[in-house]
């Protein structure tokens, strides 16, 4: 069945290209069967796939699949060619199924759109080159897919062409994916500049025995490797172009900027879990990066009025939670939360999508409310992810982000783990703050506007990733070691002999006459205790309910409150008190961080970044301007350059 | 009465220079006899490019030296022999239709080509100063005139005249480094100084060094490297876009030939005095070339912009000077004619006879009215910028990973950074074509020599890019 | 000899060369130039290049010059009092330039005079006797002269399609 | 053998008019004597060529100067046809007055 891998990414090929080059002459209902029907054929070959590997012995789950020699020079050698192992099955399965339902979904969401067929055909170019990225048997194809997925999020990002913020916010995805794709191309050479090769297995294999523990070599490739990685993640500092890329169609986000794409990084790290490993320094920056995402994201969050942008920058978040994950060693966790927040984010954005549909355009939770009566469907699997995502038992999302802090505290790491429950906190409080104030309490809604259900072609994919948000914790039940089914399954790929690395290490330095530093701590194996699992997972489960009360408190309960202030002039006095008591907390707690957010969110995000990005245009138009008087068109001129020029290489020479 | 002893002669090895003399030649007097009607006339041009072609291959176990050693045919000479032919054929293919529009109808039109082709043959197959200052000269003379061709169009005029002092200007200083170089060693045949250098018998080093300073002039005028690149953005937009687009391959790819093997053949144990310059002129082209092009509104200045870029990508394939240098030298080339061709193949396809289209804004909304030609000048634009798997991304990666081999680590990371860089205004274009409201009404009449000279670029850009390993195997070997 | 005529002439030479630049006609540039090349003939005579002394004055003073004055009174161009009048800014550059230019060159002279030319290596009868280089010609360079063919080919038709008065285009 | 000008002096003679040429084509505007400055580069590099020659007693350098000639007769021929096509359309020579394309 392996020798079918290259039909997986062919199929959404096949696809693009019918829809792209025919898809005005064929009629809006085909165009969305070819596109529909091409990546489902990929999902059952991906699930036929997926069958014979599961009856494969755990040691031999590894395919290759070279179609041909891409490049060839020297002692280089780059093949086009596919890997199956679990990793990479996971992946597949979780592109080309939650990808399915997308694609589903799309029908029912763009139907109105004139340029459907464009619409389609970038999406199954993106899976294409999704498919790519995550199939790749070397980092060249990676590479291929990654700058394949960037490129059709850019197209996605400025689909709707005539709103000038959606090209901008193209662009601004596309020039901050070049700097981390900058830093992956260079780690690419530099691999292959140490091994002369960039096969994985090869590299994988040779890295313990031709590189030092926590050198600078291997330092220096994770590095640049994690700073594609940011790139591609939004995570910060590269983080600013994600929110922005809300511009683009909600099925795109929920595709490209939830599910997919954007958790691209995550799997390059997890892929490079043994280079990662014999980089402890990398380590930490991957950790810290990581937890210091979740929160500043999620403090954003807080204070985001659109339903698209508190979802973007949940997912910056929760991707920030995947990458402390790594950082800490744990990749099981953070595959594992990969796949539970693929489900509950895909469904997330396609019910936001649904109430933007439903309300024909409106993004602002200002003008929502008491949604829940119009779009029931919406309500329940939306309130199903929102449970998930905020860690409540027994839905997926509280066993991957348990798993998450679990190895944080056993790494030894406090602050890490301080960080993972400060974001789990407000993790809660904001995504119920969302649903709260889009579903619940007095309708804020244009009265010229009537919120309906989405049509079945919608709700259906809702539903299906809401069951999957529900019940996909039961991957990985933690408590016994062998329940934890994507453990095991990822434990051939994942597998790292940090002992035998260490000694070989040292043997390497004793040979150039070095002292080995002190590594043993890196060997220490934190035993496994059932207690505190479960006393975390009880901590946890309270973070996330005290979050929830928060948001109900805040835009539950307050909202109603200057209804009650006119009605009841009685009781004006108590709720006069009641409304100081609100003052006193809103000016003590609420509002320094809504306003530390909003500074942070304003200087960090407009004036930092942006800040940069806008500085190099302008001394990029400085230049230009220089450019203006050297290349003035006159003969004179420009044979007086040359002449300078020449004084300089022979001063260069010379002196 | 001295007796002549009788030359060393090897007609055999000079066939694809013979060949395509003839058919230049032939071209002129056929075209005599015609007077409206020029397809007999590019009929002609084209067969004798393709018999040019094939008889590169006349000579068996190469490298075969001939004329003294002024001559030579190896793999290097072969394979550019194949792009120039290549190119030049393109060029004809272009410049049937435009021609036509342009109301360009002299034959010697063709003939100017083909005989500029000759001109690159030899330029990249001498062995020999005096033979490679002649090719410069025939392909330089061809390109004066062909720039000025439009011989009412004030644009073309001042083309011809600017690149016609300045290159005259810079034939001086190569001449002069020639010269240098000759005194220093007593020879001007590159075998030859190579050996002496090795050997540590040149009479003067300081000669020497200041001989390879004005070579470095006046082949970086040749390629349009920065600081010598300022004629390039000028006689790029005014010379007949089918010319230009010749200009921007065919002659620069004999010259950086010519560049190859005269530095990294013949002086590579001089390399710690010239890497250093060829480094900074390098990197200056990169970054000069990208500047310049960000700020350009006009395609065919914006093209003539990344053109000077990519000429600091393609020095580090001399600056590496080692065999993959060589092959990932020809293979850029290669791979840049179909690119360069395919964008201005299409930049002559939206152009119509009032009015060329030449601003970036023209294109506005093109993927609406013809999403195809949107898609190709994409291709072209995004292989331009290093995306993969398109040729473009192929051919740097391989320039990049000689340098890496010969340790260039931080000219590989500018290089890198640069063409993360570029993507910026490449963008700029197909942000243009598909993020934009159509402004005027697109006339374009697909003129079939020019679209298929589009489609053999887009075969050629995304074939090289999938499918590069036959062509990467047949350059190293 | 050699001295006798050598530093004379060069001077008058460099004297030429200047006035070719400064001169407001350009009758006057191109009479310069051609006292130049002629000048220059004689440097080479008394090197025993008599060959290419000759040659001098047959295509350069004799053709080329020739030419030049021939487009000079086509064009019917008149002196331009721009010669010394460059735009703003450019002034100082070209200055700059021009020092540069000239203390580099002198340096770089400096540096050749460094003694390994100057004992001349005795120099044959035949030296610079038109048989010695046609045979030099004929033998070792034999194919740029043939390839010199290809190259007054273009140029020809170049000139005449450049120049010829009837625009067909 | 009588005494000879040693060769650094010819290479002086050559240096020095290379760069009145190389200053020509700087300052002056009109087509034709920047032009002819540029011929003087030329016939400064031959003085090196014949004078190199001279001194290692080889026929090389003297080819390479015949090919000179024939380049510069070449160039000349092309170049003052560029001027004249130009002339037809804009009567003047002034090179400043060529400025369409610039930036």
């Amino acid at each position: 069945m392996f020798h079918l891998a290259f039909l997986v990414p062919l199929f959404p090929l096949i696809g693009s290209i019918v829809n792209g080059f025919f898809g005005l002459r064929i009629g809006k209902k085909a165009v969305g069967w070819v596109a529909c029907g091409t990546v489902a054929f990929s999902f059952l070959v991906t699930l036929l796939m997926l069958g014979q590997l599961l009856f494969t012995p755990a040691e031999e789950r590894l395919f290759e699949q070279t179609l041909f020699t891409w490049m060839a020079a020297g002692d280089f050698n780059a093949a086009f060619g596919f890997q199956i192992d679990p990793l990479s099955m996971v992946m597949m399965m979780v592109v080309t199924g939650v990808g399915f339902l997308i694609h589903v979904y799309s029908i029912g969401y763009m139907h109105d759109e004139y340029s459907y067929y464009r619409f389609f055909a970038y999406l199954n170019l993106f899976m294409f080159s999704m498919l790519l990225l995550v199939m790749g048997n070397n980092f060249l194809m990676m590479f291929i897919g990654w700058e394949g997925v960037g490129l059709c999020s850019y197209f996605l990002i400025g689909y709707y062409f005539e709103k000038k913020s959606a090209c901008d916010a193209g662009t601004k995805a596309f020039v901050m994916n070049r700097v981390g794709d900058f830093a992956f191309l260079l780690a690419i050479m530099y691999i292959f500049y140490l091994f002369g090769t960039i096969d994985y297995t090869e590299v994988f294999h040779a890295a313990p025995e031709k590189l030092i523990l926590g050198a600078e070599p291997v330092t220096i490739i994770t590095l640049l490797l994690f700073v594609g990685a940011t790139g591609k993640s939004a995570q910060i500092p590269l983080y600013t172009w994600l929110p922005d890329a809300m511009e683009g169609p909600t099925p795109v986000s929920a595709l490209i900027h939830a599910a997919t794409m954007v958790t691209a990084g995550v799997y390059m790290v997890v892929r490079c879990s043994v280079l990662f490993n014999m980089a402890p320094f990398s380590m930490s920056v991957v950790a810290f990066i990581g937890g210091g995402t979740a929160i500043f994201a999620a403090t954003i969050g807080m204070t985001q009025f659109d339903i698209k942008r508190v979802l973007a920058y949940s997912t910056v978040s929760q991707i920030g939670y995947m990458f402390l994950a790594c950082g800490v060693g744990a990749y099981t966790a953070a595959i594992f939360h990969l796949v539970t927040h693929a489900f509950f984010k895909a469904c997330l954005f396609l019910g936001s999508g649904s109430v933007i549909h439903g309300l024909h355009g409106e993004q602002d939770m200002r003008k929502m409310g008491d949604l829940k009566k119009h779009q029931p469907v919406t309500y329940i699997t939306f309130l199903i992810s929102t449970l998930a995502i905020a860690g409540i038992f027994p839905l997926s999302g509280f066993f991957s982000k348990d798993e998450i802090l679990y190895h944080a505290l056993m790494d030894g790491n406090t602050i890490l783990w301080g960080m993972g429950v400060t974001g789990a906190l407000l993790t809660a409080f904001y995504m119920f703050r969302l649903v709260f104030m889009t579903f619940w309490g007095e309708s804020r809604v244009d009265p010229h506007v009537h919120p309906h259900e989405s049509p079945k072609v919608m709700t259906l994919p809702l539903v299906i990733l809401a069951g999957l948000a529900a019940f996909g914790g039961l991957l990985g039940i933690p408590l016994v070691h062998g329940w934890h089914a994507l453990h095991n399954w990822l434990e051939p790929v994942l597998h790292f002999d940090m002992a035998s690395t260490l000694e070989h290490s040292k043997h390497l330095l004793h040979e150039v006459g070095r002292h080995a530093p002190h590594w043993e701590a890196l060997l220490i194996e934190p035993e496994e205790n059932i207690w505190i699992e479960i006393s975390l997972m009880l901590l946890s489960l309270t973070v996330a309910l005290t979050g929830i009360a928060g948001a109900y408190f805040c835009y539950v309960k307050k909202p109603g409150l200057p209804d009650e202030l006119i009605k009841g002039q009685w009781g004006y006095d108590l709720v006069k008190n009641k409304y100081e008591v609100d003052e006193f907390y809103d000016a003590t707690f609420v509002e320094p961080t809504i306003q530390g957010s909003l500074l942070l969110w304003k200087k960090g995000d407009a004036q930092g970044i942006d800040g940069a990005v806008n500085g190099v245009a302008q001394i990029l138009g400085w230049c230009g301007q220089q450019a203006r008087v050297v290349q003035s068109g006159f003969v004179r001129n420009y044979a007086l350059f040359m002449v300078l020029g020449f004084i300089m290489l022979l001063f260069i020479m010379f002196f | 009465m001295e007796h002549i002893p009788s030359p060393t002669v090897d007609l055999v090895s000079l066939a694809p220079v013979l060949v395509l003399s003839v058919f230049a030649m032939m071209v002129l007097l056929v075209d005599l006899y015609v007077k409206r009607d020029k397809t007999l006339v590019i009929f002609i041009s084209l067969v004798g490019l393709l018999m040019t072609a094939i008889s590169a291959f006349a000579k068996f176990d190469l490298p075969v030296h001939s004329f003294n050693d002024s001559y030579v045919v190896d793999e290097l000479s072969v394979f550019f022999i194949m792009i120039f032919t290549l190119s030049s054929a393109l060029a004809i293919l272009l410049s049937i239709d435009y021609n036509k529009r342009e109301g360009i109808r002299m034959g010697e039109y063709y003939s100017l080509i083909l005989l500029c082709t000759v001109g690159m043959i030899l330029l990249a197959s001498s062995t020999d100063m005096i033979m490679i200052f002649l090719g410069i000269e025939i392909v330089s003379i061809c390109l004066y005139v062909l720039a000025g061709i439009r011989r009412s169009d004030p644009k073309s005029n001042e083309a011809a005249l600017k690149y016609f002092l300045l290159g005259a200007f810079a034939t001086g200083f190569l001449l002069y480094g020639m010269t240098l170089v000759y005194g220093a060693t007593g020879t001007t045949k590159l075998g030859l100084i190579a050996e002496l250098i090795r050997e540590e018998q040149i009479a003067s080093k300081p000669l020497m060094l200041m001989g390879i300073v004005l070579l470095i002039i006046g082949f970086g005028f040749k390629v349009a490297s920065v600081p010598f690149h300022m004629w390039a953005p000028d006689v790029y937009h005014g010379a007949p876009t089918p010319v230009t687009a010749f200009m921007a391959v065919g002659p620069k790819a004999a010259a950086f030939a010519a560049f190859f093997r005269v530095f990294a053949e013949a002086m590579p144990v001089l390399s710690p005095s010239w890497e250093s310059l060829l480094c900074i002129v390098a990197v200056l082209s990169m970054f000069i070339g990208n500047v310049g092009a960000i700020m350009q509104t006009n395609i065919k200045r914006l093209l003539a912009y990344s053109s000077v870029s990519h000429v600091g990508y393609i020095l580090i394939a001399v600056i590496a000077k080692n065999s993959l240098g060589s092959s990932s030298l020809v293979f850029y080339m290669l791979a840049y004619a179909f690119m360069i061709f395919g964008a201005f193949g299409i930049v002559i396809l939206i152009g119509r006879k009032e009015n060329e289209m030449l601003e970036i804004a023209d294109y506005s909304g093109l993927a609406y009215k013809h999403p195809l030609m949107a898609i190709s000048m994409s291709v072209f634009l995004l292989s331009l910028g290093g995306m993969p798997p398109l040729a473009g991304f192929v051919a740097k990666f391989y320039i990049f990973s000689a340098a890496i081999k010969e340790g260039f680590v931080t000219l590989v990371v500018l290089a890198v950074l640069n063409s993360v860089i570029s993507f910026y205004y490449y963008l700029k274009v197909i942000v243009y074509m598909y993020m934009k409201e159509p402004e005027g009404e697109f006339q374009i009449s697909l003129a079939p020599m020019t679209v298929f000279v589009v489609v053999i670029a887009m075969v050629g850009t995304a074939g090289l890019g999938i499918f590069p390993d036959p062509i990467l195997y047949f350059t190293q070997h | 000899m050699e001295l006798l005529i050598f530093y004379p002439i060069g001077t008058l030479c460099v004297f030429l060369a200047l006035g070719v630049v400064l001169n407001k006609s350009p009758i006057g540039s191109a009479m310069c130039l051609i006292g130049m090349m002629l000048g220059l003939a004689a440097v080479f005579a008394i090197q025993h290049a008599h060959f290419i002394a000759i040659l001098q004055v047959i295509i350069y003073a004799g053709a080329i010059m020739v030419l030049f004055m021939f487009v000079i009174m086509l064009l019917n161009l008149k002196g331009d009092d721009t010669v010394w009048k460059t735009r703003e800014g450019n002034t100082l550059l070209t200055g700059l330039g021009a020092v540069l230019v000239v203390g580099i060159l002198y340096k770089m002279t400096e540096i050749t005079g460094g003694g390994e030319f100057d004992s001349p290596t005795p120099i044959q009868e035949t030296f610079g006797t038109t048989v010695k280089v046609g045979t030099t010609l004929f033998t070792d360079f034999v194919l740029p002269f043939e390839v010199a063919s290809i190259l007054l080919l273009a140029a020809m038709i170049g000139a005449v399609v450049l120049a010829k008065s009837k625009m067909d285009d | 053998m009588e005494s000879t000008v040693p060769l650094s002096h010819y290479l002086v003679l050559s240096t020095t008019l290379f760069v009145i040429g190389v200053l020509g084509v700087l300052v002056r505007r009109n087509a034709i004597v920047v032009f002819m400055c540029i011929e003087i580069m030329l016939n400064a590099v031959n003085i090196s060529l014949i004078a190199f020659d001279r001194y290692m007693n080889l026929h090389t350098g003297q080819v390479f100067s015949f090919m000179v000639m024939c380049v510069a007769a070449a160039e000349v021929s092309v170049g003052l046809a560029i001027i004249i096509s130009i002339f037809r359309n804009k009567p003047t020579v002034n090179l400043d007055e060529f400025n369409i394309m610039k930036w």
